[in-house]
């Protein structure tokens, strides 16, 4: 039977202590490169800011970790990846990145309304030594590629050469959990099969304070929200934030990066 | 005369005459210059990649998308002027179909080189081909421009073979001649080439559905920029036709085509011009009030940003559409030469813009609410490459105006004004 | 015209000899086994009667591929019998303690994920299926390396055409395609790719 | 026959039309591809098979336990255990990069004297001497471990141990004083407190042992409307955990020990709490002034508080004027409050007075780089990373992120005893010693770590008192011997002691303390590699989440 792996996100729950991206770019062997900005690092989950656009201690602020929505329906960059570097899985509806097939033309980019997709501006490199720390499940990419999440494959990967071994065709759920959601301290974002009616992943999804990004853009990401304060569910959709708008520090903090040498 | 000038004598037409040798090298100086340090960038950027210029994760497209577009856009004439003669046989227009030809060889080769240069993973070209991707409008886009490019190759070699030292070849002379009966056919297929790469470069953006301010909405399996782009296009080619056979003229001193033909060429731009302008301002009304509200995003967030408020699309549509529409098809401006040209020339800033907006501003734009307005300069080696494609192409079209005969002679003879 | 066609003819055949011939020499680069390792002998005199008593799959399900030092000290930790192969074997490698440098034709590059178990233990697949008879040969092969994309020659097959293959003979990605094409099994990219 | 010109030409027409049916374009083609899918110069993982070990992390005293993915002897991933009883699987973002840490570009790799370098043997002549010529201070940040003891052992007999605090036990001060009971001794019983009120202690950004508070928030208060435990965030701008808290109380910066003292007098004279204590000298409006509070809010928050017992006020300074409304509210020695877990535990010099008189000052690794010793005498200063400018004399590298064999006891904050092993899993990179090894080295007669380490063992043997928790809790009154406990712990069991009993503390507070004004030390002083994982670093650059802490890679 085939899965759709999703998440849930409880932004009520996120606290920004920005250890799912700590723990994603150790698993996905993301390189530390002094050199780049915010607009050229590689952040395959990023967690961004945003506030009510208040202040004193009207004010509130609430993290949004944002990663490939993994989107179900006319998924953006499948749709313009002229050499099928990119693909929806049909097994697991996994949005798949195929860096050594990537062409480095970055039409994904400017596909994917989330900016979930990254380039690799330089060839990656640790500091001597480091590279023994790589991950032996994550091949590391090349400059001129574009990476994203593709939910832990390598995880995904060893869960189901646990199964093969054993003789069992099905993963064992347990075994399968993206580094970001198994580092979450508080359990803020939740990984599960969306098509599966009895995980509660999927139940919460449809919960009443469960929200997807963009969602009028009918894309279906498999990558829901949830929260129960109003004015972080408004984060969502464009709209009427003329009136109070919504500054993620996450861009204004670099503006002044942009131009590097 | 010194040996080199005789020998470069040697291969100019007969009966042509042409600059000195020293005022050409001069004239070519700067160009191979600029042409010299965007090959340096563009090795610089081959060597270390793609860090080298200033786009990044956001702006993941940049300065040289926007040339791309830009200069197949203005490539437009050469298929189109094929189109017309060959295929709708006005045969009036044959004069400028040599330099229709190589306008379109310079902006074809010009952007393929620097698509060469945009990709991360340049050895891995090759994929497109073999693994193609059908649902996307990339590669529709490379399939046809390779192709066209191609064709455009098939359609300058005559011209070059035509050459005074290189038709001496026996061989050559039987190949140029074979060749040059292929020619309309190699229109017809251009054409058809054409159509179809004009409107995926417009689909490619118009696709785009994560990016509200390029999202169209489909007619037939294509947006509606696919047509606008085929539209514009064509509109615009003959004029940047004029343009550069104007520019020549006033280069060498020398009067190449007759008035009638700039005329004609105005016409048909004008003509295209408009009804593109109306169907821009459909396309526009029906995104502004339908496409863009059902995807949550309320027409008026595109245009709060500075620079990009809505001037910008009042001078993509009136000041660069309607007015050079109007002075290229009525006969009170279109007669006199200074206001025909002036209108060739909005038309192609229009051109120019169009693709700019399309480009840049829909990167610049946020789409997540919590999204900022972003900016990008583009870094030297960008420029420079881009210098280099200007350069380039100004080098190709004087090597090729010097040896090789663009214009009919006739013209030339006749209205020889003064002997530079 | 005729001097056409001969001259045309000759480039055209000096190309051949250059692309079918001298080509393949130069590009791949032949390297010697550490140690003339014989399956054959291992087969009949040592009694092994499977490939998995060497070429084991891990607890966890990964597969342990070319047997560490270990496996073969088990048996070699001294000479048995006086050939040079024996004594290399010993003296250099399980004396000192050193792994023996293997070189492994079926290696994949970094980025292709390969799962034995899934292959072979639900899959069903017999190790000739993939690995030809390597097995049951008397002599260890010549390795070659690729120079320009430093894979084994084994993988893209000896068959320079891939036209003519015997079966086991190639390992590119077209060859897994086509087995999983015949076979209906669906995977995507990152079903091979890591 | 002579070649021409043209004979050339159709002779290279000729090959070029046989070579596109030879392989040649099309395997090059094929292999520049491949070659730019495997470029050399970029590094991959090593091949091999992949392990899991399970140990606890010595970076900071809260010995959060750590599931370590081992491949080709390195370290290759880090995450949380689950059954730990204290963190329950969570671990701070710094966690998940640390195994990269001993291949950060600021790792010290050789003795430096004086910025140049030094070799061992020239670090331990000049130690000798100094031994020879007067007293020696020990500075320990990690008291309690088996190292500590042979740190203990040797500045007995040749001077004086000192002890580094981070900012959660310095809160803690003021109860040692007025009780006795030793800060190391005092921990938070978070698990069934139902209020906490924090006067500025990051509570769920790195407090204590970060994962432990943030999993009971989680769990009992996120997204709740009524949850079942309260943060009550007083702070003066909207940190990561006012932003989360129950309630976010904006006043002055500095003006804690005054709020605190408002809220006691208000308790005391509506009488909503039944303890008695010393009624503050401040009055509400001088609260009201100093903290920009009005009298109402005051008076609401001590309602507050007050409504959802037990509660337990967290300050993150020594401020004893904070640290005395706990008492007023009955919350030291009882359920939900502070806590004494351990009657062993001693009580240390601090080392932030001045050194009088010492030859040499030897710095143990777990103090914190940003701590500077007041003191004439030669530094030996042991460190893992070089944090920046320093003022050691010495500084000698010493192991690493698992790179040591080393015991982990009860982190400060914690309710409970807990007692782990965490083994040395990868080898040293470079060549260190521990301070614990260079004084063994110095006084041969010292214990090593390792023995002591034995000794604990078989002492939680004999006692058979609490459990080990792994997969599965085993009681130790049911270990075979001391073998199989010394086993399961350095394979990352956690001995577990026995809930804590409140009747131990007593504190006798006469007067109402005055406020302390000290500016409150940055949470990072309880981390105490000086340096930040690259990828952590990244993260600070990248995403614009924190300011950058540390040091870069």
């Amino acid at each position: 039977m085939s899965a759709r792996y999703g998440m849930v996100i409880d932004l009520d729950r996120c606290t920004g202590c920005g250890s799912c991206m700590v723990a994603c770019a150790a698993e996905n062997n993301v390189p530390a490169l002094p050199q780049a900005t915010a607009r050229t690092g590689l952040t395959p989950v990023l967690v961004r800011k945003v506030s009510n656009g208040l202040e004193g201690n009207l004010r509130r602020e609430a993290f949004i970790p944002i990663m490939c929505m993994h989107c179900e329906h006319e998924t953006p960059c499948v749709h313009v990846c002229p050499q099928q570097a990119v693909e929806v899985d049909a097994a697991t509806g996994i949005v798949m990145q195929m860096p050594q097939r990537c062409l480095g033309c970055r039409y994904c980019m400017t596909a994917c309304p989330y900016h979930a997709r990254y380039f690799n501006w330089w060839d990656p490199s640790w500091p001597a030594g480091m590279e023994k720390t790589l991950n032996p499940g994550v091949a590391s990419r090349m400059r001129g590629v574009v990476e994203k999440c593709n939910l832990c494959h390598a995880r995904f990967h060893a869960a189901k050469e646990k199964a093969a071994a054993a003789g069992r065709r099905e993963i064992d759920a347990a075994d399968y959990i993206p580094a970001c959601v198994e580092a979450c301290p508080t359990g803020a974002i939740r990984f599960g099969n969306l098509a599966d009616q009895n995980d509660p992943v999927a139940q919460e999804a449809h919960s009443a304070n469960a929200f997807r990004l963009l969602a009028r853009i009918g894309t279906e990401p498999k990558v829901y929200y949830k929260s129960n304060e109003a004015w972080v569910r408004k984060m969502a959709e464009p709209g009427d934030q003329s009136s109070s708008p919504v500054r993620s520090t996450e861009i204004s903090n670099h503006q002044s990066e942009v131009q590097h040498v | 005369m010194s040996s080199a000038a005789l020998a470069d004598s040697r291969w100019i037409a007969r009966g042509e005459e042409r600059v000195s040798l020293p005022r050409f090298l001069a004239w070519l100086g700067p160009w191979v210059v600029i042409l010299a340090i965007g090959v340096y960038a563009a090795g610089l950027c081959l060597y270390y990649g793609l860090n080298q210029t200033n786009m990044d994760n956001r702006f993941a497209f940049g300065l040289w998308i926007f040339l791309d577009l830009g200069v197949i856009a203005l490539g437009a004439g050469a298929f189109f002027t094929g189109f017309l003669v060959y295929i709708l046989k006005r045969a009036e227009l044959r004069p400028i179909l040599n330099t229709a030809v190589v306008v379109g060889f310079i902006c074809y080769s010009g952007a393929v080189a620097i698509l060469g240069i945009d990709v991360g993973q340049p050895l891995r070209f090759w994929f497109t081909f073999w693994h193609p991707n059908t649902h996307s409008m990339l590669t529709e886009v490379t399939f046809c421009i390779t192709c066209y490019l191609t064709v455009l190759c098939l359609e300058y070699i005559p011209i070059v073979l035509r050459n005074r030292q290189l038709r001496k070849l026996p061989s050559f002379l039987v190949f140029e001649h074979q060749l040059h009966k292929l020619v309309p056919v190699l229109a017809g297929v251009g054409t058809l080439l054409s159509f179809f790469h004009q409107g995926s470069l417009g689909g490619l953006y118009g696709v785009l559905r994560g990016r509200p301010f390029a999202f169209r909405q489909g007619v037939f399996i294509w947006p509606s920029t696919f047509f606008l782009f085929i539209l514009s296009a064509i509109a615009t080619g003959p004029s940047f036709l004029m343009l550069v056979t104007a520019t020549v003229e006033s280069v060498t001193g020398r009067r190449l085509v007759a008035n009638g033909v700039f005329r004609r060429l105005g016409l048909i731009s004008g003509v295209l011009l408009g009804i593109y302008v109306a169907a821009k301002s459909i396309d526009t009304l029906v995104w502004l009030n339908l496409t863009s509200p059902s995807e949550g995003f309320a027409p008026w967030q595109y245009y709060i940003y500075k620079p990009f408020g809505t001037p910008v699309l009042f001078a993509e549509i009136v000041l660069f559409g309607l007015v050079p529409a109007f002075l290229l098809t009525f006969r009170r401006t279109a007669e006199r030469r200074g206001w025909l040209l002036t209108g060739a020339a909005l038309a192609c800033c229009g051109i120019l813009m169009n693709r700019f907006v399309m480009t840049v501003q829909t990167l610049a734009l946020p789409t997540l609410p919590f999204d900022e307005f972003l900016r990008y300069t583009p870094s030297w080696q960008e420029l420079a490459s881009f210098g280099g494609v200007i350069a380039y192409g100004v080098i190709v079209y004087s090597l090729s105006y010097r040896y090789l005969s663009l214009f009919p002679k006739s013209e030339g003879e006749n209205s020889h004004v003064s002997g530079s | 015209m005729r001097r056409f066609l001969l001259m045309f003819g000759l480039g055209f055949v000096v190309a051949l000899l250059a692309g079918w011939v001298a080509f393949p020499r130069v590009l791949y680069v032949q390297k010697q086994q550490p140690v003339e390792f014989r399956h054959k002998t291992h087969a009949e005199k040592a009694g092994v009667a499977d490939c998995s008593e060497c070429h084991a799959l891990r607890d966890d399900g990964t597969f342990a591929g070319v047997p560490a030092m270990e496996k073969c000290a088990s048996c070699h930790s001294d000479k048995i019998g006086e050939s040079k192969a024996e004594a290399t074997l010993v003296d250099t490698y399980v004396k000192p303690g050193h792994e023996t440098p293997w070189l492994v034709y079926a290696q994949q590059p970094a980025n292709v994920w390969f799962s034995h178990a899934i292959h072979v233990t639900r899959g069903g697949l017999k190790c000739e299926d993939c690995h030809g008879k390597y097995g049951e040969s008397d002599q260890v092969k010549i390795y070659q390396v690729n120079r320009i994309s430093g894979y084994s020659r084994d993988i893209w097959g000896h068959s320079m055409s891939r036209l003519r293959r015997a079966p086991g003979d190639g390992m590119t990605m077209s060859d897994c395609e086509a087995c999983h094409r015949t076979r209906h099994v669906e995977v995507g990219c990152l079903g091979c790719h890591k | 026959m002579k070649f021409s010109r043209r004979d050339l030409l159709v002779w290279g027409a000729g090959a070029a039309a046989g070579l596109v049916v030879t392989p040649v374009p099309w395997k090059l083609l094929d292999d520049a591809s491949k070659w730019s899918q495997n470029w050399p110069w970029i590094p991959q993982p090593a091949r091999g098979p992949v392990e899991v070990k399970q140990s606890a992390c010595t970076l900071c005293p809260n010995g959060c336990g750590l599931k370590v993915r081992m491949a080709s002897g390195s370290p290759v991933g880090v995450a949380g255990v689950a059954s730990h009883p204290v963190t329950r699987g969570a671990l701070c973002p710094l966690a998940f990069g640390a195994h990269q840490l001993n291949w950060h570009p600021d790792r010290l790799r050789t003795v430096r004297h004086h910025g140049t370098a030094a070799s061992w043997d020239d670090a331990r002549i000049a130690f000798a001497r100094a031994c020879s010529e007067g007293g020696v201070v020990v500075l320990d940040g990690y008291p309690g471990r088996a190292a500590s003891a042979v740190l203990e052992t040797f500045a007995e007999k040749r001077g004086e141990y000192r002890v580094v605090r981070g900012a959660e036990t310095r809160a803690l001060m003021p109860y040692e004083k007025w009780s006795g009971a030793p800060a190391e001794s005092l921990g938070y019983d978070l698990e069934n407190t139902a209020t906490i009120l924090s006067f500025g202690a990051p509570l769920l950004d790195g407090w204590g042992v970060p994962g432990r508070l943030t999993r009971l928030w989680a769990e009992r208060a996120a997204g709740q409307a009524e949850p079942q435990l309260r943060i009550i965030q007083v702070e003066s701008s909207l940190s990561r955990t006012a932003g989360r808290a129950y309630q976010w109380i904006s006043i002055r910066s500095g003006s804690n020990g005054a709020l605190a003292s408002g809220v006691a007098r208000v308790l005391l004279e509506e009488r909503l709490v039944s303890a008695h204590g010393p009624i503050p000298d401040l009055s509400l409006s001088d609260a009201e002034s100093q903290t920009g509070l009005d009298a109402n809010a005051i008076r609401e928050l001590a309602r507050m508080i007050v409504a959802k017992p037990p509660v337990i006020i967290i300050a993150n300074e020594n401020n004893p004027a904070v640290a005395a409304l706990n008492i007023v509210l009955g919350a030291v020695g009882s359920r939900g409050g502070i806590v004494r877990r351990s009657k062993t535990a001693k009580a240390y010099p601090s080392a932030d007075a001045a050194i009088a008189s010492a030859r040499a000052v030897i710095l143990d690794s777990s103090v914190p780089w940003n701590f500077v010793p007041q003191t004439d005498a030669e530094v030996f200063r042991f460190a893992a990373w070089n944090g920046g400018p320093t003022r050691a004399d010495w500084l000698l590298p010493a192991p690493g992120f698992l790179e040591e064999l080393t015991d982990v006891p009860t982190a400060p904050t914690s309710g409970i005893e807990t007692y782990a092993l965490a083994a040395s899993l990868t080898e040293a990179a470079h060549q260190t010693h521990s301070c614990a090894e260079f004084l063994a080295s110095a006084d041969p007669s010292l214990p090593s770590a390792e023995k002591i380490i034995h000794t604990r063992c078989a002492e939680l043997f004999r006692t058979k008192k609490g459990i080990l928790r792994s997969r599965e809790e085993v009681s130790v009154a049911k270990i075979a011997s001391v073998q199989k406990l010394e086993e399961q712990l350095w394979n990352g069991a956690v001995w577990v002691g026995e809930p804590a009993s409140g009747e131990s503390i007593r504190c006798a507070l006469k007067q109402w303390p005055a406020a302390d004004a000290r500016s409150p030390l940055d949470w990072s002083t309880s981390w105490a590699a000086p340096v930040l994982p690259p990828l952590a670093s990244k993260l600070y650059q990248e995403s614009g989440l924190r300011e950058s802490q540390g040091r870069n890679a």
